[in-house]
C-alpha cells in the first residue's frame, strides 16, 4: 500500500525553523519540514511528543513563537484557521468534530456548500452539491449510513464521517489526526482500507498522526518520528526503524 | 414544496387566517393579532435552530412600530413603504447590535440582548420630543400606492396584507433553514470549532441568523402599529420579549409552521380565559407553559414532525 | 459640587445595599444551579406585600420594634415555602432539561407569581412605611435621611454578604456549595449529593429574595409588576458581576447605585437607563461580567 | 406585565354577554364607553370617577333614561395600557358595539384615542385629561371636552401662589414623566416666571409614571432647598412623594405646591403637610363656597360618602361634569331616535353652559369647556380626618384661560406681573 516517495515532486508544504512552547513545554523547537506533492506522511511519537501539536501549527490552531510555516510557497503562520481551510488545508480530529444534529449526508452536503458558494439562499440540495456529496458518501462506503444522525453512528464511522466531511472541502493538503484511535483492532485496517484508496485516487497530499505502528508501516509512504519537539529520525518506516533512539523513545 | 403533512398543516392555517375573519368580523383584530405576535416568534424560533435565546427581542419589535409613527410624522404614509422601513429600521439596529452579540453565545447573548432592549425602553421613554415619551405616538389610517381607503376597507386591507406577509416570511424561513446559512445555523448549537475548520465563520452565520429575527421582530412591530394606531415604549419591555420567546417554545422550535399555529392558540387562548376570568391569564399561562416544558418539550410541533432516522440501520 | 458627591454617594450606598440584597439571591442560584431563575421576582414581590400587609394588619400605621422582627419572619417563612415548593414541584423536573426551558420554567413560576398576588392583594398599590419612621431621619449637611436608608439597610446588606462569605469560607456545607459553584461535573463525580445542595441553595436564594422584597416595602410603593421591574435589575447587576459571584455581586450594586444617584444629580433624565447602559459597556469589554469565568460561556 | 393590544380582544369576546342585556331592554339602551383607570396607581383617581358616573347613571336610568333611552356604561381600564384601550375601542367601535365615549382621565389616552374616534365619526367627551395638545394641535369635528385644560390649572396657582407669598425666588418641579406632568410644569412654569421675572428654576424632575422609590429625588430637592416645590404625581405616585418627603421633612424649607393635590388629601390624610397650596382642576369641590349649599350638591356628596365611604374628589367631579353634560346636551339636541343620535349630541354641545351641582362651566366654539379655578391653602380640621382648604379663592377663568385660537405657547407670552393686580386672594 505504501508508495515509494517521489523526491522530484514539488513541496507542498514547508516548515521552517518552527518554535513553539506551553508553558515549560517544548512542542516544537526548530523545527524544519517538507511535505511533498500527493504523497502521504506519517508523523510518529510517544504521548506528548508534540506530533499533534504540529497538526495544529498548520491550521492555525496554534500560533507558532518563531519560524513560518509556508503552504503553495504562501506564508501561513498568523493565519486563522478559517482562512487557512480555505486556502485548501482540511483536517480530521482525533475526536470527531461532527454537526450531531445533522445526518452524514445533511453534513457532507454542507461541506461541499462552504467549499463552493456558500452566502446564497438556493437550496444546499442542488443537484450538483448533491452529486458530489454522494459521490463521497460512496467512496467512503457510509451508503448504509447517509441519512443517519452523526450523533448515532458507530465510533469508526464517526472517524470516516469526520474525515469525509473534510474531503467535502477538496483539499489539496489534509491533516489526520490519529483515523484508527479508539477504534477496535479489527475496524482499523478496515477504515485505513476504505481511506488509503480514496486519498490516492484524489491525489490529496496527507499528513497523518499516528501512533499505532502496524498502521504506518502498511500506509505511509513516509514517515518522521517526533519527540520533545523535535524530529528525531525521517524517511521510510524501514529505515527509521533501524534508528536505536526511535525504537526506544518513539515507539518502545 | 412537496406537500408533506407539514405542508398541509401550513395551508391549513392560510385557509384560516383567510376565512375566518369573513364569518365573524370581530375575530379580525384577534387573528391580527396573532399575526403581529407570530412574527418576532418566528425570528426566535429561527435562533432557536442556532440553540439561541433573545430576552431583548421586544426591542426589534418596537424599532418597527415606532418606524411607522415615525414616518407618519414625516408624511410617509404608504403601507408598503412603512413595511419597508419598519423591516430595514430592525435589520440594521439588528446588524449594529449583532455585530457585538455575534460575539457571544447562551446566558450571556440572551442577557446583553435583555440590556440593549431595556436601554431602547428607556430611551423611547425619555426621548420625549421626538417618541412622546410613555404617551407614545399615534398611528393615522395608511395610503396604498397613493389611495386613501375608507375607515373599514384599511383595516380589511391591512388584515390581508399581514397575512400575505406572513406566509412570505414562513416560506422564506423555510427556504432559508434549506440554504448553506441556514444549515449551518444548526452547527452553531452542535459544533462551531467544525464549521470554522470547513472555513466559514460561524459568527457571520449567527449574525446573518440575528439580522434575520430581528427584521421578523420588526415587521412584527409594524403591524401591531397599525393594528392599534397607537404605539408606546411598552412594546420594547423585556415581558414582551418573553411572550415571544414562550409562543416560539409554545409552537415548538422545530416548525415555523408550527410556531404561528403556536401564536394563534396562544392569542385565541388568552381572549378565552380572559373573558372567563380577571388577572388569571398569566397565573393559567403560567401552568400550561409549565406542561409543555414538562412533558412536551418540542411544543405543538410533536404533533406533526418527522424525525430523521436517529438509530443505526 | 462637593454637597452633590456627598449625596448621591449617601443616596448611592443606600441603594446599593437594596440591590445587592435584591441581586445576592440570583447570583447565588445561578452560581450553584445554573439557572437564571426569573421568579425571583416573583419572591422580591411577595417579600414585600406580605410584610407591608401584615406589618399593617399586626402592628398597624404607628408602627413598633415587632415591625422588623415581622419583616424577618415574612422573608423566613415565604423563602422556606416557596422555595421548598418552587424547587421540588419545577426545578427538580427541570434538571436534565435544556437551559431555554429551565429559564423558561422559571419564567412561568413568576407568571403564577405575578397573577397570585394580584388575585390575593389587590390591584391597589400598598405603602405601609412604619419600620421607616420608627427609625427616624438624621440630618447630614442640612439634608434629613431616614436612618432606614441610610445605616439600617447598608447594615443589613453588609451582615448578608459576611455571614455569606463566613458561611461559604468555614463551614463544611459552605465549602461544599462552593465546589459546586467552581465546578458542577466534578463536584458529582465527587460523590457530593448535588440534589440536596440544590434544595438548599434554592431556598437560601428565595429566602434572600423575600428578605430584599420585605425589607425594600418600607420605602417603596407596592404595586402590580414591582416583580417585572426589580428583576431586570437584578439581571443586570448579577450579569455585570459575572455569573455566580457575590463578591462582584456587592461592588456592582455598588457601582450601579453610585451611577443611579449620581445620574439623578446631573443627568437626571437618563436615570432609568444607567444600570443597563452600565451592563452593556462591562459586558463589551468584559464579556463574561467583572469576575466572571469563560466556562460559563456556553449553555 | 402588560399586554399591550393583545388583550383588547377580550373586550370582543366578554362583550357579546354584556350587550346582551341591554338589547333586551325595550328602548335601544345607549351604549356609552367610558375609560378610566380601574386598577393600579392610577385607580386611587379612576375608581372615585367611575363611583359617581354609576351612582349619576343610576339616578338618569331610575328617572326613565334619556328620550327614554337607558344609559348603559362600557368600562375600558386604562391600566392596561394606551395600546390596549385603543385597540379595545376599536374593537367595539368595529363591532358597533358603542355609540358615545366619555374618554381618557389620562392625557396619554386622549392623545391616544381622539384622532381614533373621530377616524369612527364618534361623538364623545374628554372627561378629565388636560393636556392642550387635543385642540391646539387637532381641529375634532366630534370630540368635546368638559373637563378644563392645564394652563388655567397652573395659572391660576401660580396667580395663587404669588399673592399668598411675594417673596417666592426658587421654584423646582417633580412630575410625572408624560404629557400631563411635562405640560403643567411647563405652564406652571413660565406663568410663575412671567408673573416675577426674578425666579430661578433649580430643578426639573420627571420620574418614571409609577416610580415607587423617589429617595434619591428627594435628597436632591432636599439639597437645593427651593421656596417652592411644584408637583403633580397624582394618584399612588403622589401619596409615595408626599409620604417619603414628609418623612424626610422636605417641606419644613420648601412650600408644596399641587395644582392637582385635593385629590390626595384624603388618601393621605394627616401625612398631607399643612399650608401647602392645592388646587382641584377646576372650581368643584365638596367645602366649595358656591355649592356648598346647592341640595343636589349635598344629596351627590351624601350618596357618594355612603357608597364610597370617601368624598367625592375632583376625578369624581369631572366624570359627574361629563355624564350632565351628556344629559343636558342630548335632551336639548336629540330626538331620540339611534340615527340622529351623532346630530342630536353635536347640536346639544355646542354653545352647552353647564350650571348645577357640579359648578358652571360653559364649552367654547373650539369644544372646550371652561370654567374658574378654586384654591386654597390646606389646614387641619377638627372635623374631618384630612387637612381641609382655608382661603378659598375661585380665580375667574378668563384671567388664567388662552382666549380660542391662540395657542397656550403665544398667550404664555402675554402674562405680565401686572395680572396679578387683577386677582384677591381670600384672606
Amino acid at each position: 500500500m505504501t508508495h515509494t516517495p517521489d523526491t522530484t515532486a514539488p513541496i507542498l508544504l514547508e516548515a521552517s525553523h518552527i518554535s513553539v512552547r506551553f508553558g515549560g513545554v517544548t512542542a516544537a523547537d526548530d523545527i524544519n519540514l517538507q511535505v511533498r506533492q500527493s504523497e502521504v506522511l506519517g508523523v510518529i511519537g510517544s504521548n506528548g511528543s508534540g506530533k499533534s501539536t504540529f497538526l495544529n501549527l498548520c491550521t492555525g490552531y496554534i500560533r507558532a513563537a518563531a519560524g513560518e510555516i509556508r503552504f503553495q510557497g504562501r506564508p501561513i503562520t498568523h493565519l486563522s484557521p478559517r482562512e487557512i481551510t480555505r486556502l485548501g488545508i482540511a483536517r480530521a480530529f482525533q475526536h470527531p468534530q461532527l454537526f450531531l444534529d445533522k445526518t452524514v449526508l445533511q453534513s457532507i452536503v454542507l461541506g461541499v456548500a462552504c467549499r463552493n458558494r456558500f452566502w446564497s439562499l438556493g437550496t444546499v440540495f442542488q443537484p450538483g452539491y448533491r452529486a458530489k456529496a454522494d459521490a463521497i458518501v460512496r467512496t467512503f462506503g457510509l451508503g448504509d449510513y447517509a441519512d443517519t444522525l452523526n450523533s448515532a453512528l458507530p465510533e469508526g464511522v464517526k472517524k470516516l464521517s469526520d474525515i469525509a466531511i473534510a474531503m467535502a472541502l477538496e483539499p489539496s493538503l489534509l491533516l489526520l489526526d490519529e483515523p484508527t484511535s479508539s477504534v477496535s483492532s479489527a475496524n482499523k485496517f478496515i477504515i485505513m482500507d476504505t481511506l488509503m484508496p480514496i486519498l490516492r485516487n484524489s491525489g490529496v497530499t496527507t499528513i497523518i498522526v499516528e501512533h499505532d505502528m502496524e498502521i504506518v508501516e502498511r500506509y505511509m509512504d513516509r514517515v518522521v518520528a517526533w519527540d520533545s519537539g523535535q524530529i528525531i529520525a525521517e524517511g521510510s518506516f524501514s529505515d527509521i526503524m533501524r534508528n536505536e533512539d526511535v525504537r526506544q523513545r518513539v515507539t518502545g | 414544496m412537496k406537500l408533506n403533512s407539514e405542508t398541509f398543516v401550513l395551508l391549513l392555517v392560510i385557509a384560516v387566517l383567510a376565512l375566518v375573519p369573513l364569518a365573524d368580523i370581530s375575530l379580525r383584530a384577534i387573528l391580527l393579532l396573532a399575526i403581529s405576535l407570530a412574527f418576532p416568534a418566528l425570528g426566535l424560533g429561527l435562533l432557536l435552530r442556532s440553540g439561541q435565546v433573545s430576552f431583548g427581542h421586544a426591542l426589534y419589535y418596537a424599532v418597527g412600530a415606532y418606524t411607522v409613527a415615525v414616518a407618519q410624522k414625516l408624511h410617509v404614509t404608504d403601507v408598503f413603504l412603512t413595511l419597508a422601513l419598519a423591516l430595514a429600521a430592525s435589520m440594521v439596529l439588528g446588524l449594529i447590535l449583532g455585530a457585538i452579540l455575534s460575539r457571544y453565545r447562551g446566558i450571556f447573548y440572551g442577557m446583553l440582548n435583555l440590556a440593549f432592549s431595556m436601554v431602547g425602553f428607556t430611551l423611547l421613554l425619555k426621548l420625549y420630543d421626538i417618541t412622546g415619551g410613555s404617551d407614545g405616538m399615534g398611528i393615522l389610517r395608511p395610503t396604498f400606492l397613493g389611495h386613501k381607503f375608507s375607515n373599514p376597507q384599511t383595516a380589511w386591507a391591512i388584515y390581508y396584507l399581514a397575512v400575505a406577509v406572513l406566509v412570505a416570511g414562513i416560506l422564506f424561513l423555510e427556504q432559508y433553514m434549506r440554504s448553506a446559512p441556514g444549515s449551518a445555523l444548526g452547527a452553531i448549537r452542535t459544533n462551531e470549532t467544525r464549521l470554522e475548520y470547513l472555513g466559514r465563520s460561524a459568527r457571520q452565520v449567527f449574525l446573518a441568523g440575528h439580522v434575520i429575527s430581528a427584521g421578523f421582530a420588526g415587521v412584527g412591530g409594524m403591524i401591531i402599529a397599525y393594528s392599534t394606531s397607537h404605539v408606546t415604549p411598552e412594546l420594547a419591555y423585556w415581558t414582551l420579549s418573553a411572550e415571544f420567546l414562550i409562543v416560539a417554545i409554545f409552537g415548538g422550535a422545530g416548525s415555523f409552521t408550527a410556531i404561528t399555529i403556536g401564536a394563534l392558540a396562544f392569542v385565541l387562548l388568552r381572549n378565552l380565559i380572559s373573558s372567563y376570568v380577571v388577572d388569571a391569564w398569566q397565573l393559567i399561562l403560567g401552568i400550561i407553559l409549565l406542561g409543555i416544558i414538562m412533558y412536551m418539550p418540542d411544543g405543538l410541533w410533536t404533533l406533526f414532525r418527522k424525525k430523521p432516522d436517529a438509530k443505526a440501520p | 459640587m462637593n454637597q452633590i458627591v456627598l449625596l448621591s454617594l449617601l443616596d448611592g450606598v443606600a441603594m446599593s445595599s437594596v440591590l445587592f440584597l435584591l441581586a445576592v439571591g440570583l447570583s447565588l442560584i445561578f452560581g450553584v444551579m445554573r439557572i437564571l431563575n426569573i421568579a425571583h421576582g416573583g419572591f422580591y414581590a411577595i417579600g414585600a406585600y406580605g410584610a407591608s400587609l401584615l406589618g399593617q394588619y399586626l402592628i398597624g400605621a404607628s408602627g413598633s420594634w415587632l415591625n422588623f422582627i415581622v419583616l424577618l419572619l415574612v422573608a423566613v417563612v415565604a423563602g422556606i415555602v416557596l422555595g421548598f415548593a418552587v424547587e421540588k414541584l419545577v426545578l427538580a423536573k427541570m434538571y436534565d432539561k435544556e437551559h431555554v426551558l429551565q429559564i423558561l420554567s422559571t419564567f412561568a413560576v413568576f407568571m403564577i407569581l405575578e397573577d397570585g398576588q394580584k388575585l390575593l392583594f389587590g390591584v391597589r398599590p400598598y405603602f405601609y412605611d412604619a419600620p421607616l419612621v420608627l427609625l427616624g431621619t438624621i440630618d447630614v449637611a442640612g439634608i434629613f435621611y431616614t436612618r432606614y436608608q441610610l445605616v439600617f439597610l447598608p447594615i443589613v446588606a453588609l451582615l448578608v454578604l459576611a455571614s455569606l462569605m463566613i458561611f461559604f469560607r468555614r463551614t463544611q456545607t459552605g465549602k461544599i456549595i462552593e465546589a459546586v459553584i467552581e465546578d458542577t461535573e466534578i463536584s458529582s463525580t465527587l460523590g457530593i449529593n448535588t440534589k440536596k445542595i440544590y434544595t438548599y441553595t434554592f431556598i437560601l436564594g428565595t429566602f434572600l429574595a423575600c428578605l430584599a422584597g420585605a425589607l425594600a416595602s418600607p420605602s417603596t410603593s407596592i404595586v402590580p409588576g414591582i416583580g417585572a421591574e426589580v428583576i431586570v435589575l437584578s439581571f443586570a447587576i448579577v450579569a455585570t458581576a459575572g455569573l455566580g459571584n457575590f463578591f462582584g455581586t456587592a461592588l456592582t450594586s455598588l457601582i450601579i447605585g453610585l451611577a443611579y444617584s449620581i445620574s439623578v444629580y446631573t443627568y437626571s433624565e437618563f436615570t432609568n437607563v444607567i444600570p443597563y447602559l452600565v451592563m452593556a459597556l462591562i459586558l463589551i469589554v468584559k464579556p463574561y461580567g467583572l469576575f466572571g469565568k469563560k466556562e460559563l460561556a456556553r449553555l | 406585565m402588560t399586554h399591550f393590544a393583545l388583550k383588547a380582544a377580550v373586550a370582543a369576546l366578554a362583550l357579546p354577554l354584556t350587550l346582551g342585556l341591554g338589547s333586551a331592554q325595550a328602548n335601544e339602551p345607549l351604549r356609552v364607553g367610558v375609560t378610566t383607570f380601574l386598577s393600579g396607581p392610577g385607580a386611587v383617581f379612576g375608581v372615585p370617577a367611575k363611583d359617581a358616573a354609576d351612582l349619576l347613571v343610576a339616578e338618569i336610568n331610575a328617572k326613565g333614561g334619556i328620550k327614554g333611552a337607558p344609559v348603559e356604561l362600557i368600562y375600558l381600564d386604562e391600566a392596561k395600557g394606551i395600546d390596549d384601550v385603543v385597540a379595545q375601542y376599536k374593537q367595539l367601535a368595529t363591532a358597533g358595539k358603542v355609540d358615545l365615549m366619555i374618554a381618557g382621565l389620562s392625557s396619554s389616552t386622549c392623545l391616544a384615542l381622539a384622532p381614533v374616534i373621530e377616524d369612527f365619526e364618534m361623538p364623545a367627551i374628554l372627561w378629565d385629561c388636560g393636556t392642550h395638545r387635543i385642540f391646539e394641535e387637532n381641529d375634532f369635528d366630534y370630540i368635546y371636552r368638559t373637563g378644563d385644560l392645564t394652563p388655567p390649572n397652573n395659572v391660576s396657582i401660580a396667580l395663587y401662589t404669588l399673592k399668598h407669598n411675594p417673596e417666592i425666588k426658587t421654584i423646582a418641579g417633580i412630575n410625572p414623566d408624560y404629557a400631563f406632568g411635562r405640560d403643567n410644569w411647563e405652564s406652571f412654569r413660565t406663568a410663575m416666571q412671567a408673573l416675577d421675572p426674578d425666579i430661578k428654576v433649580v430643578a426639573e424632575l420627571f420620574p418614571k409614571l409609577g416610580a415607587s422609590d423617589y429617595s434619591s429625588e428627594i435628597s436632591r430637592l432636599s439639597a437645593l432647598r427651593p421656596d417652592v416645590v411644584f408637583t403633580t404625581l397624582w394618584g399612588g405616585d403622589m401619596n409615595t412623594f408626599i409620604k417619603q418627603a414628609s418623612s424626610r421633612s422636605l417641606f419644613n424649607n420648601s412650600t408644596l405646591v399641587s395644582s392637582n393635590g385635593e385629590s390626595a388629601l384624603q388618601e393621605l390624610g394627616d401625612a398631607f403637610p399643612e399650608g401647602a397650596i392645592i388646587g382641584a382642576r377646576g372650581d368643584s369641590w365638596f367645602l366649595g363656597p358656591r355649592t356648598a349649599h346647592n341640595p343636589e350638591h349635598t344629596k351627590f356628596v351624601e350618596d357618594f360618602k355612603a357608597k364610597t365611604g370617601h368624598y367625592p374628589i375632583f376625578p369624581a367631579y369631572h366624570m359627574a361634569q361629563s355624564v350632565t353634560a351628556l344629559q343636558q346636551a342630548l335632551e336639548k339636541g336629540w330626538d331620540g331616535t339611534p340615527e340622529n343620535l351623532t346630530k342630536g349630541f353635536l347640536a346639544g354641545m355646542d354653545g352647552l353652559a353647564l350650571d348645577n351641582f357640579t359648578g358652571q362651566l360653559t364649552i367654547r366654539p373650539d369644544h372646550q369647556a371652561i370654567e374658574d379655578q378654586i384654591i386654597g391653602v390646606t389646614v387641619k380640621s377638627p372635623d374631618y380626618s384630612f387637612p381641609i382648604l382655608k382661603q378659598m379663592t375661585y380665580i375667574p377663568a378668563e384671567l388664567i384661560t388662552p382666549p380660542v385660537g391662540t395657542t397656550t405657547a403665544e398667550w404664555a407670552k402675554t402674562l405680565s406681573p401686572k395680572l396679578l393686580d387683577q386677582v384677591t386672594i381670600a384672606q
